[in-house]
């Protein structure tokens, strides 16, 4: 089993990098991603041949072909379920998920919820640019209503899936929100991903500069970015803005946007993030606001202790193994009702 | 010990044991299987049950039937028809009427024959005997319940409870039909109720009024069948399902890697999965998939990660499965995917029987996508070929579909034990960091073609594999259109090297002759017998039935020119036949079929056969 | 389009039986849902030609065969696929979905997740019986956990799904919960889901007394079912128990049960049930409520307003319509870039 | 008009258009097709993207190429080999260095010779005509750049938007090389940038320019290809994935029926889904479902709402899609399934061509499970053969494959518009409530085997389908064995009646004689192209080019015996050669195959063939 703390064995961000040319598009948010994922492995040090990269297919999915430590490119949607039984296999690994919106939440999006619901321990990076991008632009489960693309030449009449919601309404023990024009925020994201136990949904903002550039402008825009990204800390007050007295605070109409200062709010009346309640109401809340009218939750909003399903079935086996008289196929064989014939 | 005068030796007996659902009628047939076992007897047996889970009480869809064959001689099948056959009730001769051999034996509970118990059954007069046309067999109207309720009227127990254990009744009077001694059955009560001792009693008293009234009717013929002349050794009983699930558990042990099992029920294979969930104490690891997709997708993970991995289904299933198949091909990863064949198309005949998904197996991957494929021809060796699959799978970096049939799944038989010594060490080509730079696509010189693996774990031998064309030998994404053409081929040849330690097809009975008839898999026995008969009658007829369909063995094409004719007899509308006509296309041949959820009968064969006799 | 409101039509209950012997286990609770279902439609009284009923497989998904409506027995979980594909080809059906645990959760989540998302107007009958029995007793994604079944004979090592949650995680419109063993109740449900414009998933708690026997009892045992029942009504406050003297209200820690008369509760304080609240937060609380420590929500638990799928897709079609040139396919052949060769 | 003195006449010519990814090969290439074809040339064109969305740029996999082959005969394949090449810079010098036909013309932007661009296309030298061994060949060495620069040089434009114009200047160049008019281009800048006179200007300015160049570079050639002889009428230019959308709209407007598409994106595939969603101005719904099993389950609903229902696809997806199939054949519903092939195994080379899909089309699906297959061989007749794909599965209640491949989704061809009326009418036989019973599964007496179809929401013939056998004509759930084989053989009847409508197999060229050349599907251009070649040298050969795969033409087995040698050639490693064995085994079958992901060449066909003649 993997430990949890971060080991000794000194690496930096290009022992991970692989000798293939990488072929995104130049302005992708992919290569910034993949640049937060070199750095993080670099910094949680485990020995790089416990890696493993395990993607499906899409833009995003290519990520394995980047990165020196074992990959799998697997086939459309079924990124989670190969994951899951690599780490059931052999949980000594340490295993990344690679997977875009519509790899994770269409075609994959059994495996999304199922390998949630028993708690694997690994860490999906769900690249959300709410586009097919490889497939040249139609729209996913979590293209903005309205949008007019390739398959929706007169707008999509779906609603789009919410990540965070979904993934809770799994039962995930952690989620967490990262962008992609934050190289350093993501960075420290995934560290922290790694080092829960359980199955980690990171969904990363990414955008596509081909086929939905500027869909996350309304987060991201310079501009205004800084009134509408709310970093969380689990145990810090989740305060934000350029003046840094905006807060959040809960009640009976769920969560509210307030100043610091302003209809006699202090900071004492600001929200402590506790990433760590099992309820995942709060965590709902928060993984909900949507820009403009409230900030977007980023960093880990969620992350709570459960038993990790790989953990939970090697204690059954040793167990089981402990109280059986049955060691071996012979023991097996001769077991039961038998009968010689002379 | 039965008293009557004239016991009539008997090479082999059928009897099914038919009753409603809640009859206790696979209980009452194991236990007739197990005492003829131990008596030295070789058996076969097959369970039938109705689709529903509780069909209606007393209506021919909730008949649960039992059949057993055994012998003095090597059985083959459950037997076509019955020398015995015990219904419980109305329904139960109703639905077994066209089962019983000409002019044999039925026990039945006259006690059951009333009006509601007619209808329900389908019965159109108050006179079963005449409506099925019985008149000709011997037909023993058994008080059965009335007797097992006077064996236990002091036993204390309830009406309800005392007729449940009617089954035991009927048990007493087959062993006394076949003179057998019941020690293990009185064992078997002892074991299974031994902290009631009222029920043992119960049972003990009740199967031995079933034996005494017997031996007191003297309608009841008394038949004797001495033990079977079959290997030495120790056996046991075992299902075709149980012994693929142990055929998979002894590979992974012969390759000394653990296995793990991606599955998702269905019938008729959820026992395999079954059987692997319970072996924990082996160290296996199940892990019962969301779906069937997800099944082989894990499994395939697993494989990369460096465990022995196999995922189990039936026909629809393996529909689900055939894109990630197509997955582990171009990864060469090894994978045993069990596919147990039932009733199609579609969701079709769940519970039945067929061998319709061979095309499937073979061909059901987009592209050219080859891989070995090999079929089981009854439950003992669903074993052996459960182990090659894993060998196959192991030694040549390469998916096996093994298939088994619902008839071989269900069906039961003896199985001598092997010490695990005397099976073959399995040797997967695992990679060792030599320094070198690990090459995922590189082939041996041996000429195998078959690449190493690369546990990850292994410091040095990180590496990227996937579903887009690979580069020959260091599997980077390549689109050259001339390295495709390579690849292509490398993956066939690698498949066509599993010929290497593939048996030559054995001909059993003549080596030349009037007709080979020619099976695969689940229809052995059948074949066997008919062959077996024929031959006797002093006609010149030779079987081929092939375990091993993809590739075909080597001398195939040899043994199809010893025959006048050749004849291709399948559970289905012509699948192996048209195969052997586009791999050996010079041939011509005949084909029997019949697509009926049922296995074949050795009547319907002979039939067939002598017509090009 | 289907009208909302009910329809004089006359029909019973009897109407709606099929000719074929029903042949679930004597004792299975489906008996009793068949027989709830009778009597709402009869009671909704569309045109019978008007209603279909679509299934995957399971002992559940058996149910078309005993309806005398249009019915669809479809493959192990497409039920929801195949009625989506009904109802949006053909909107003035009345389109019901049945189908089990493990056909909507387990090898249909995929479909499940995403029909709720787009908001169909489809009835999804869940049957939960928290076992998979048509094959004979595995665990499926609602079996317990630590539960011993046919393929967990250690136990379970597999948090269960909690299908409100789930269902609200993907954005869910509507979702009610329903009893084999009250069919009053269970017939007024499916009014209800049948009246809500949009996708309603009724989770439906049922009896398999052959491989998951009992396993509602610590919800139905009649000994303490009335402190363990709460049957919600929009706009009617969540009073329960055998006294009708236990309530539920929401403070900072979430819900809790209280006693009316004691420590200054009074019916004044109970929560009023609110199913048409937007924000699923509460309907999610109330969803999640387990016995014995809370009550279990019964009834309509939320049912909001949305665009549906069907609906959104004739308006646009009928737009375009009305906006475009092209009314024909030799219009169609005849527009753009052409030329003549003489 | 150029003003060349010697004007070369050619029957055809094949140009290859080839740059960067920004470099607007494919609006160049179009711009040049759609001339020609006005002129009255008939046309093939095919273009060729990187695997990646946006390649690096200067390099070769960032190369993207637009071929276009025109003539004064009928032309059927975009040409195998270039006699002009222009290419942008060196990274598509080399990407396109074996497609040069032997002693072209090469024009290429020489402005881009530098010493960071020969090492991003992987020169090694800084000569590339040597090191191309190109010094037989006729190469432009034009300043592009430079002369486009100067020809804006007062446009007011920022260099950037300059040389994004560059591509007219070589359009101009060719337009001089071929001596053709350009109207059609500057209306196409004016309807294009209309609103920005400014770009609309230094367009017509660059191609000008281009055109001027070229008439004074004495080193380039003129050719003039005439008008070909085509059939009278008014065409518009399509792409094989267009025509299939359309075909299959057309089919719903001839049968009075909504059409309802389910599907998944795929590439190849993905645009008939994207051409059938810009059509709800007809009524088109389509439900772009979150994977392949809900695209065909969607499209199952739908049919059995009574829809038009058809699910596109490539590959991988129909592997997904087969289980679903099954339920489709069972419950015998219209249904069209399209599949476009692309390179396999698994993901294996999803943007280029392959034929390996036959035998999952064929037998992908779990019991004995048959369906009608065809396959359109052209960009233009996709709709032909998608029109027929809908008539054969409304007419027959049947899922229907209709099988493409990447080459001709992908390529266009000129389309001959005819009026919808010379269409057939498609007649599905929808079932009336007319007093008595519904019985799903009857067939009627005209021997068609096909059921009716009742359409929900029509009163009085409620009933219930599923994936269960049924008993015949109830269609209620039955067990029955020897019903099983009766639905079994029905089903199969069906698919063997839609023979009844089936053209013979036609032969092209020679109908008796040394060789028959058999292909199928999207292949049959090159095929003819190589026998007609044949013939005219003097040999006796003939092409059979099939679109009806199951059922075969009638006179299949005929046409086999007309020749002394048949050859079968496929993009795939012989999958209908081995169908044809299987239903036509008394034939000797040789086989051409060839597994690159590309289609054939007419030059390697024809050496194939001639080594049978
Ligand atoms: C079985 C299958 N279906 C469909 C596809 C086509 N396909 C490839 S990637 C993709 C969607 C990619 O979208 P996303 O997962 O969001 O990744 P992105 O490219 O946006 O990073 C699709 C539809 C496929 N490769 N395989
Ligand atoms: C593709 C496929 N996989 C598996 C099965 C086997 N199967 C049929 S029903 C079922 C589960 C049934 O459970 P549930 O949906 O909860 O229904 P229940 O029988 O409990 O009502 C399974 C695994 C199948 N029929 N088809
Ligand atoms: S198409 Fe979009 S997602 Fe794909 S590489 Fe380009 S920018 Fe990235
Ligand atoms: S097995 Fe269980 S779910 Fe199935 S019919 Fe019987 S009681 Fe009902
Ligand atoms: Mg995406
Ligand atoms: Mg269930």
């Amino acid at each position: 089993m993997l430990e949890n703390n971060i080991e000794v064995q000194k690496y930096t961000a290009a022992d991970f990098k692989s000798d293939q040319e990488v072929r995104w598009c130049p302005g992708c948010g992919d290569h910034a991603v993949l640049n937060a994922v070199q750095k993080a492995m670099a910094e949680i040090g485990h020995p790089k041949e416990n890696y493993a990269v395990i993607s499906g297919i899409g833009c995003s999915s290519r990520f394995p072909y980047y990165m020196n430590t074992y990959g799998f490119h697997g086939i459309h949607g079924r990124a989670g379920a190969i994951a899951s039984g690599v780490k059931t296999a052999n949980p000594k690994l340490s295993v990344w998920q690679v997977t875009g919106d519509g790899d994770a939440l269409a075609i994959g999006g059994n495996h999304f919820i199922h390998e949630i619901r028993r708690n694997i321990d690994l860490n999906i990076l769900l690249f959300n640019n709410e586009i097919y991008g490889l497939t040249k632009g139609q729209y996913s489960p979590t293209t903005k209503y309205g949008q007019k693309t390739k398959t929706s030449p007169y707008g999509t009449i779906e609603q789009p899936f919410k990540v965070g919601q979904l993934a809770m309404g799994a039962g995930a023990t952690f989620f967490a929100r990262a962008l992609d024009n934050n190289i350093k925020h993501a960075t420290e994201t995934f560290v922290k991903a790694e080092a829960h136990r359980g199955t980690s949904v990171i969904e990363i903002l990414v955008n596509c500069v081909i086929y939905s550039d500027q869909t996350h402008a309304a987060i991201t825009d310079k501009e205004f970015k800084e009134d509408r990204q709310l970093f969380l800390e689990h145990g810090q007050k989740m305060i934000f803005g350029k003046e840094k007295n905006k807060g959040i605070v809960l009640n009976q109409g769920g969560l509210q946007v307030v100043t610091i200062g302003e209809n006699g709010i202090t900071e004492a009346d600001i929200l402590v993030h506790n990433a760590k309640n099992q309820d995942p109401i709060v965590h709902m809340m928060l993984a909900n606001m949507q820009a403009p009218e409230m900030p977007v939750a980023l960093g880990v909003i969620r992350a709570v202790e459960a038993y990790t399903y790989e953990v939970a079935l090697e204690q059954k086996i040793e167990e089981t193994k402990a109280a059986s008289k049955i060691h071996s196929m012979d023991d097996l064989l001769n077991s039961g009702e038998t009968w010689v014939v002379k | 010990m039965n008293n009557k005068a004239n016991v009539v030796e008997k090479e082999a007996v059928v009897i099914r044991f038919s009753g409603d659902s809640g009859d206790g009628m696979q209980l009452t047939g194991n236990l007739f299987t197990d005492e003829s076992a131990l008596f030295g007897n070789d058996v076969a047996t097959f369970p039938d049950y109705p689709a529903e889970i509780r069909a209606p009480q007393g209506t021919v869809g909730g008949v649960s039937g039992f059949q057993v064959h055994f012998g003095q001689k090597k059985i083959h099948t459950p037997g076509d028809y019955a020398d015995v056959l015990v219904a419980m009730n109305p329904a139960a001769l109703m639905a077994n009427r066209r089962w019983i051999k000409k002019g044999g034996t039925v026990i039945t509970d006259v006690d059951t024959f009333n009006e509601k118990n007619f209808q329900k059954a389908g019965f159109k007069t108050e006179d079963p005997i005449s409506e099925l046309k019985l008149e000709d067999y011997n037909v023993i109207l058994a008080p059965i319940s009335t007797l097992t309720k006077e064996a236990l009227k002091d036993s204390g127990l309830d009406t309800k409870s005392i007729l449940r254990s009617k089954n035991m009744f009927a048990l007493g009077i087959c062993y006394n039909l076949f003179d057998k001694p019941f020690d293990n059955t009185f064992k078997y009560f002892e074991k299974k109720f031994g902290k009631k001792p009222q029920i043992v009693d119960a049972n003990k008293r009740v199967l031995q009024a079933g034996f005494d009234y017997a031996s007191n009717v003297h309608a009841l013929p008394s038949y004797r069948v001495e033990p079977a002349q079959i290997e030495k050794g120790k056996y046991r009983s075992i299902s075709g399902n149980q012994a693929t699930a142990w055929g998979l558990l002894a590979a992974a042990e012969k390759a000394n890697l653990p296995i793990f099992c991606g599955s998702y029920p269905i019938t008729p294979a959820t026992e395999i999965l079954q059987y692997i969930a319970d072996r924990q104490d082996l160290g296996a690891k199940t892990f019962q998939a969301e779906d069937e997709i997800a099944g082989i997708c894990t499994a395939i993970g697993a494989s990369f990660a460096g465990n022995f991995a196999v995922t189990t289904t039936s026909g629809p299933g393996l529909a689900l499965k055939t894109e990630a198949a197509g997955l582990a091909v171009i990864t060469e990863l090894p994978l045993v995917i069990v596919n147990v064949q039932r009733g199609g198309p579609s969701t079709g005949l769940p519970t039945k029987t067929e061998q319709a998904d061979l095309m499937q197996a073979l061909y059901a991957r987009n592209g050219e996508s080859p891989l070995p494929v090999i079929a089981a021809s009854s439950p003992s060796d669903c074993f052996d070929y459960a182990f090659e699959a894993g060998r196959i799978a192991l030694e040549h970096m390469t998916p096996v579909i093994l298939l088994t049939d619902g008839f071989i799944a269900n069906g039961t038989a003896p199985m001598r034990i092997r010490p695990m010594s005397e099976f073959p060490v399995i040797t997967p080509r695992i990679a060792k960091n030599n320094g070198s730079k690990y090459l995922p696509y590189a082939r041996p010189e041996d000429g195998s073609m078959t690449r190493e693996w690369a546990i990850p774990g292994t410091p040095g031998l990180e590496h990227r594999i996937g579903g887009l064309e690979k580069m020959a030998t260091t599997g980077t994404v390549s689109y050259v259109p001339e390295n495709h053409q390579v690849m292509t081929d490398q993956r066939q040849a690698k498949v066509d090297q599993v010929i290497v330690k593939v048996p030559n097809q054995e001909i059993i009975g003549d080596q030349t002759g009037d007709l080979l008839v020619i099976g695969w898999g689940g229809t052995k026995g059948h074949l066997y017998d008919a062959v077996d008969e024929l031959r006797i009658q002093g006609y010149k007829i030779g079987l081929a039935s092939f375990n091993y369909i993809n590739p075909l063995p080597k001398n195939t094409g040899d043994i199809l020119t010893k025959f006048k004719n050749v004849i291709v007899a399948e559970i289905n509308s012509g699948q192996f036949v048209n195969y052997l006509r586009m791999n050996h296309p010079k041939f011509d041949y005949h084909q029997y079929n019949k697509v009926q959820g049922l296995p074949f009968t050795v009547e319907e064969l002979k039939d067939a056969f002598r017509k090009l006799l």
